[in-house]
């Protein structure tokens, strides 16, 4: 009955969680910034949310250090499908300056397989905005093939 | 004939329907209002229906720790016994079930979603949970003081002389002598309710059992899917009820003689005060600690109260 | 909290300081260093980019062909930190940070900036071929015995890194004419050339 | 009389059990037997006291019995009467009702006891001591039935003899309740002095126009040996240690039905012996009780940490509850009241076996060392909720309807009497009930909820044959809460009636008109009428709350094919979120909660706990003390 009102609301109500995996911080000021009220993503329909059960978008940072691993692979595991797994900036995609560090066992698609990734160090949050549109769509595809 | 009318009252308005699609709507003008009081340009009014429906589709994680039952029936006796106190509460004069249920009974069954909440939330097993259990039964403990106040007052006041609970009566009143809101004496204590409202509903100041940013959203840390878009309905449903219990406590005598016309006062007048009691608090204050929310809604809300009290009491 | 009240409300009735982004595109400011532009026909393959980069985001793949070798050289912006050290390094201008900042991806190869060039090869290094006598790393140049640097033609590759970086302004190298001049009073032997020099083909 | 048989009923059901106590004890050690006897025993009075709710309660009939015929001579009444009216017959009810689920419940229940042998011999000497107070017409009868009372109880307190706790708390009751037996004998001997004569219809009809000092501080020691015994405020800790020791079946019946003896003697003895309760200093004394018997015993069930002591503090608040109504001395109050009593005896007795039943199960009802159970013991913890919602007053269960009708009481009274104290009863009233809610969430989150301790993994759920007492009471505790109309109609209705009329009380053992010749007595009062201030109709809501389900479960089943899946597996995925870490044994419970009501209110909460010592010396003074106090305050107020 629903299907339909569903299936379009996919798209339009994406729910972040924000995981950090190690990152110095500035992805996650530019994130945090998209709130504000010069960005406002929330009229696009995002929100934060406080726990990885309510989340559509896994947004990650950093480069997966080994301390972070488990925990951010958990989290990932937690969320509830459909989900779509964004990488921020270019830590998380390939460990940028950090590999081959001792402590960084990165990159995350070692681990899960990334959706979309946002390249920039940081991205500029008008990228941010862009790699998140084009997750809510792969959200939308995803609610579809179900 | 009587029967299909009552139906409709059940299911239509209002009932499951009206209070789904008001409720929403009010949550949608919040967050849209919030976000203009903040120079944003704010999600949608749809936003909350859009969240709702998407929430519908996603999976529902049941933690394998959980308390399953409790977990999943606890979302829905909340939201249904919301949608039946909405029956309970006179809209603009017009009570789908008068007779019924008074301010007193009104007060408890409020208590029932929070308590849905709560015991759903213990119910998930997460250490989250339980730090939001607490604080949200904190909050309760704190508004209840004030709100039974309030409601003695307005039930001294609307009794003439002697005391009524009855909320037909209390509508009655107000149309043969006028609102509350213009009666000084009721002043403190209508204050002391648009204060109560957002602590009831969980809206910010007061949101401390569901403080997502300390506790990840406490009780609803492990909810997802049906159940989570669930509990937001609630919550949307919440802020109607509570608007309406306000619009008929203390504004309940505007009649223009058309029942239609006041209904839709009294609905433009749950948005009024959902503004002003919640979107512009919301947008002005940043979230109380659990103990400042006790401490405020004890001496501060409830001294209002009882002097609301008093004033009808002893003054003339 | 009144402030705030007069804040809110005033908020309420003024334009918001929203950007409506995704619907009207922005512009970097200027200065912005967004997804990399490689000229790959400007590039001399000195490697200096490789080498400076940070993110180990650059890399160079060769292929022998009947003409030369076909270098393609890839930058992964994934690993980019947008520093600009390679830009800025490239002698030849090959390299432009340009202000598209629009760098979102579903797959690796969307954040792949590649260009490929044929490297000539030189007839000398050929004939050097066909002998077979070429051993490949040893020098045919030694080091002078005042410490001072000395250049190996069959390794240089005229980049002219090493005049450029010289803090003596002791050495002159022309690229058209492939010479290298040193300057012997004004040299400090201070080893910097030798140290730059992205082909090793200064000894000292 | 065409009720000649019923005659002799009330006398069999008080016999059956002090002989089924007896007969017990020969069953020796054969269990079977032992509990058919007892069952039976049980069966037989429920069932006498049932046959007795026509004539009774609908035909407003007051049963006398005279032991051995010995008939009142010349108006003086010499034997022992046996007198049932509306009242007696509604505390009645309630005992028998009581005792049978307990001791239903205890057949499998103390079977973990080694030494069960002389557990049903105490537990039905408990039963017919109680039964005989509230069915008793004779003051120095229902003084015998206290003492006997008394005594088995502080033999079942002590049941447990290798719990040290167990033995301290008898120890402390004995010591205390003797206070109270004590303050009763007195007072009856002052009564026989003045009155010469120990049957109650007549002591009320010779009384209230007779009052000298003697008698001020005769009802100063009868209302304070009743209070001693309904543990009314400054006697409640010796409540907690009793309740929280004895096996759960014996606090059943200790918090449910013995304290109900109390306030069945202060009803006895303020409304009918003495009369006083027209007065409004002694209304105000009284509701002065029973709000800080409320207020301070769920502050004090708020801090405790062990499932039953919680429980016995909540029987003080809610007895509190039911003292505040009765104070109010007006019908809806007294039938407010009486509702509560009878409630009262359903929730607690239904969370108290809970807690046996947790306590059967796992060993313990410390609330730190426990959690999680619901998924183990489903059914224990819906019975649980349905008796938490029950007492906190969530409707439609049968809490919120008695003290939905305690706050009408207040209120009204407030306005009657235009003094706004009464209104702030109702506020306390409502704060208490919403701090009641807030130590069963505490109770909920420590033992059903939250994560399950890893010691627990294979427990399992109570027996049938525990459970069923347990579903009985829940359906009971639903059905009254459903249908307060016919409470009042069938029970409460005549039980006020009977509180009201005295005159019909007298006449009924003293023969037509003696109620008249003493000149106190106008003539017989007309049916009370309850006056509502508001209006609560929980069929309604029932029926509403069930339409509207099933609209919503329709409207889902439609919808089912856009929606996401329900899943549940044991893995990563479905581990409860810990912030990322892998999940582990943390539980938020007990202790842990309300803190920013603890921390605001930490000078009130410290004080109290600092207050109740543990110290028998102290709760002996503080007997002592009210006793005092309540004597000085009725010398000086009436």
């Amino acid at each position: 009955m629903f299907k339909k009102l569903i299936d379009n609301s996919a798209a339009k109500s994406p729910w972040l969680f924000h995981i950090n995996a190690g990152s110095c911080n500035g992805c996650d000021i530019e994130l945090v910034a998209l709130l504000t009220p010069r960005y406002d993503v929330e009229r696009l329909g995002f929100k934060l949310a406080g726990t990885p059960r309510h989340a559509d978008i896994v947004v990650v940072t950093g480069p997966v250090t080994a301390q972070s691993k488990d925990r951010v692979l958990r989290t990932i595991a937690q969320v509830p499908d459909p989900k779509v797994i964004v990488t921020l900036g270019s830590c998380p995609r390939s460990c940028n300056v950090f590999r081959g560090s001792y402590s960084v066992v990165g990159p995350l698609d070692k681990y899960v397989p990334i959706d979309v990734s946002i390249a920039g160090c940081t991205p500029k949050p008008e990228a941010i905005i862009d790699g998140l549109a084009l997750a809510t769509q792969i959200l939308k595809e995803k609610r579809g093939a179900k | 004939m009587e029967f299909l009318i009552k139906i409709v009252y059940i299911l239509i308005f209002p009932g499951l329907l009206f209070s789904t699609v008001f409720g929403l709507w009010l949550a949608g003008i919040d967050r849209k209002v919030v976000a203009r009081m903040q120079k944003r340009v704010g999600p949608p009014v749809l936003q909350p229906t859009y969240d709702f429906f998407k929430l519908l589709g996603k999976e529902t994680i049941v933690p394998s720790s959980a308390a399953r039952h409790t977990f999943l029936i606890a979302p829905y006796v909340g939201l249904v016994s919301l949608v039946v106190t909405a029956l309970f509460i006179p809209i603009g004069g017009l009570q789908a079930f008068g007779g019924m249920a008074d301010m007193v009974v009104i007060l408890y069954l409020i208590t029932i979603p929070s308590l849905a909440i709560i015991f759903g939330g213990s119910a998930s097993a997460s250490p989250f949970a339980g730090v939001g259990v607490s604080r949200s039964m904190v909050t309760i403990m704190a508004y209840e003081l004030p709100l039974i106040l309030v409601l003695l007052s307005v039930g001294r006041a609307a009794g003439g002389g002697l005391v009524t609970f009855s909320m037909e009566q209390v509508t009655l009143y107000q149309q043969l002598f006028g609102s509350f809101l213009l009666d000084w004496r009721l002043i403190p204590a209508a204050l002391a309710m648009l204060l109560v409202i957002p602590c009831e509903v969980g809206a910010h100041p007061f949101d401390v059992g569901e403080a997502e940013t300390e506790i990840c959203e406490g009780p609803l840390v492990e909810y997802s899917g049906a159940p989570l878009a669930v509990f937001k309905l609630s919550h949307a449903i919440k802020m109607f009820i509570m608007t309406a219990l306000f619009a008929a406590l203390f504004l309940g005598g505007i009649s223009t003689g058309m029942v239609w016309l006041d209904v839709v006062i009294a609905l433009v007048i749950c948005t009024a005060v959902t503004l002003v009691c919640m979107t512009l608090l919301h947008a002005i204050t940043a979230r109380l600690k659990v103990e400042q929310v006790f401490k405020f809604f004890w001496t501060v809300v409830s001294g209002l109260a009882l002097v609301s009290l008093l004033l009808v009491w002893f003054v003339d | 909290m009144l402030p705030f009240i007069k804040e809110a409300v005033t908020g309420l009735f003024s334009k918001p300081s929203t950007e409506a982004y995704p619907f009207k595109p922005v512009d970097a400011p200027a200065g912005y260093r967004g997804r990399i532009v490689f000229h790959a026909d400007q590039c001399i393959s000195c490697g200096m980019c490789e080498r400076v980069c940070a993110g180990g985001a650059i890399s160079t793949r060769s292929e022998e062909t009947e003409e030369g070798t076909l270098i393609t050289r890839r930058f992964f912006l994934g690993s980019c930190t947008f520093c600009g050290h390679c830009a800025a390094f490239c002698v030849k201008h090959a390299i432009e940070l340009s202000p598209d900042y629009h760098m979102v991806a579903r797959t690796e190869e969307e954040l792949v900036v590649e260009g490929t060039y044929l490297k000539k090869k030189p007839a000398k290094k050929a004939e050097a071929a066909a002998c077979g006598n070429a051993v490949e790393g040893e020098s045919s140049v030694k080091p002078r015995e005042d410490g001072l640097p000395v250049n190996d033609p069959a390794k240089c590759v005229y980049c002219t890194l090493c005049a450029k970086k010289c803090p003596a302004g002791a050495l002159t190298v022309d690229r058209k004419e492939k010479t290298w001049v040193l300057d012997e009073d004004k040299c400090v032997a201070c080893g910097t050339c030798a140290g730059i020099c992205p082909k090793k083909a200064i000894i000292m | 009389m065409t009720y000649e048989i019923f005659k002799h009923f009330p006398v069999l059901a008080i016999m059956c059990y002090f002989l089924g106590a007896f007969i017990v004890t020969l069953a020796g050690k054969r269990r079977v037997l032992r509990n058919v006897v007892a069952g039976a025993v049980m069966l037989i009075s429920l069932s006498l006291l049932l046959s007795l709710v026509v004539p009774v309660m609908v035909n407003g009939e007051i049963i006398t019995y005279w032991m051995g015929n010995w008939e009142p001579v010349e108006g003086y009444a010499i034997g022992i009467a046996i007198e049932v009216d509306a009242l007696s017959l509604f505390f009645g009810l309630l005992v028998a009702i009581a005792v049978a689920l307990a001791g239903f419940y205890s057949f499998r229940y103390i079977t973990q006891d080694d030494a069960n042998g002389p557990f049903f011999t105490l537990f039905l000497m408990l039963s017919g001591g109680v039964m005989g107070i509230v069915l008793s017409g004779d003051l120095f009868n229902i003084y015998v039935m206290l003492e006997v009372m008394t005594f088995a109880a502080v033999g079942l307190t002590a049941f447990r003899t290798w719990n040290p706790n167990a033995r301290e708390a008898a120890f402390k009751y004995l010591v205390v309740g003797s206070i109270g037996s004590t303050c009763v004998l007195l007072g009856t001997a002052l009564v026989y002095g003045q009155c010469h004569t120990l049957n109650l219809a007549q002591i009320s009809a010779m009384l209230p126009g007779n009052m000298n000092p003697t008698m001020i501080f005769a009802f100063a020691m009868l209302f304070t040996g009743f209070g001693c015994k309904s543990f009314m405020f400054p006697f409640h800790p010796i409540a907690a240690d009793a309740h929280g020791a004895a096996p759960s079946s014996v606090s059943v019946l200790i918090s449910g039905v013995f304290t109900k003896t109390g306030v069945y003697g202060i009803i006895r003895v303020s409304y009918f012996l003495f009369r006083t309760m027209g007065l409004s200093s002694m209304q105000t004394m009284l509701v002065f009780i029973g709000c800080l018997s409320m207020f301070v015993c769920v502050t004090m069930a708020l801090n405790q940490h062990d499932f039953k002591r919680l429980l016995a503090f909540h029987s003080i608040s809610q007895i509190g509850y039911i003292l505040t109504a009765l104070g109010l001395c007006s019908a809806i109050g007294i039938a407010g009241g009486l509702y509560h009593a009878i409630n009262h005896t359903l929730f607690k007795g239904l969370l108290f076996l809970t807690a046996g039943a947790v306590l059967y199960a796992t060993g313990t009802t410390y609330l730190d060392k426990l959690g999680g159970l619901a998924r183990k013991m489903p059914q224990t913890a819906a019975l649980f909720l349905v008796g938490a919602f029950s007492i906190s007053g969530i409707p439609p269960f049968n809490g919120f309807a008695s003290k939905w009708m305690i706050y009408q009481a207040t209120f009204e009274k407030a306005a009657e009497t235009g003094s706004i104290g009464y209104a702030l009863v109702t506020v306390v009233c409502v704060v208490t009930s919403v701090l009641t809610l807030a130590s069963f969430i505490k109770v909920g989150q420590s033992v059903f909820f939250g994560q399950l301790r890893p010691e627990y993994e294979n427990v399992k759920e109570t027996p049938l044959s525990m459970r069923i007492p347990m579903w009985i009471m829940a359906a009971l505790c639903f059905l009254t809460g459903l249908f307060p109309d016919l409470m009042i109609k069938y029970l409460l209705g005549p039980a006020t009636a009977a509180v009201l009329n005295t005159a019909r009380y007298i006449d009924a053992a003293m023969g037509a008109g003696y109620a008249e010749a003493t000149a106190y007595f106008d003539s017989y009062l007309a049916e009370p009428v309850l006056t509502f201030a508001g209006t609560w109709d929980p069929v309604s809501w029932l029926v509403l709350f069930v339409i509207i389900m099933c609209a919503v479960t329709l409207v889902s089943l439609a919808g089912k094919s856009g929606r996401g899946a329900v899943t549940l597996t044991d893995d990563a995925k479905h581990a409860t979120f810990f912030g990322g870490e892998e999940a582990q044994y943390s539980h938020v419970a007990s202790g842990d909660l309300f803190w920013g009501f603890k921390h605001n209110l930490r000078g009130y909460l410290g004080f109290m706990s600092r207050a109740h010592s543990g110290v028998t010396n102290d709760y002996v003074v503080w007997g002592v003390c009210a006793m005092a106090v309540i004597t000085a305050y009725c010398f000086i107020f009436m």
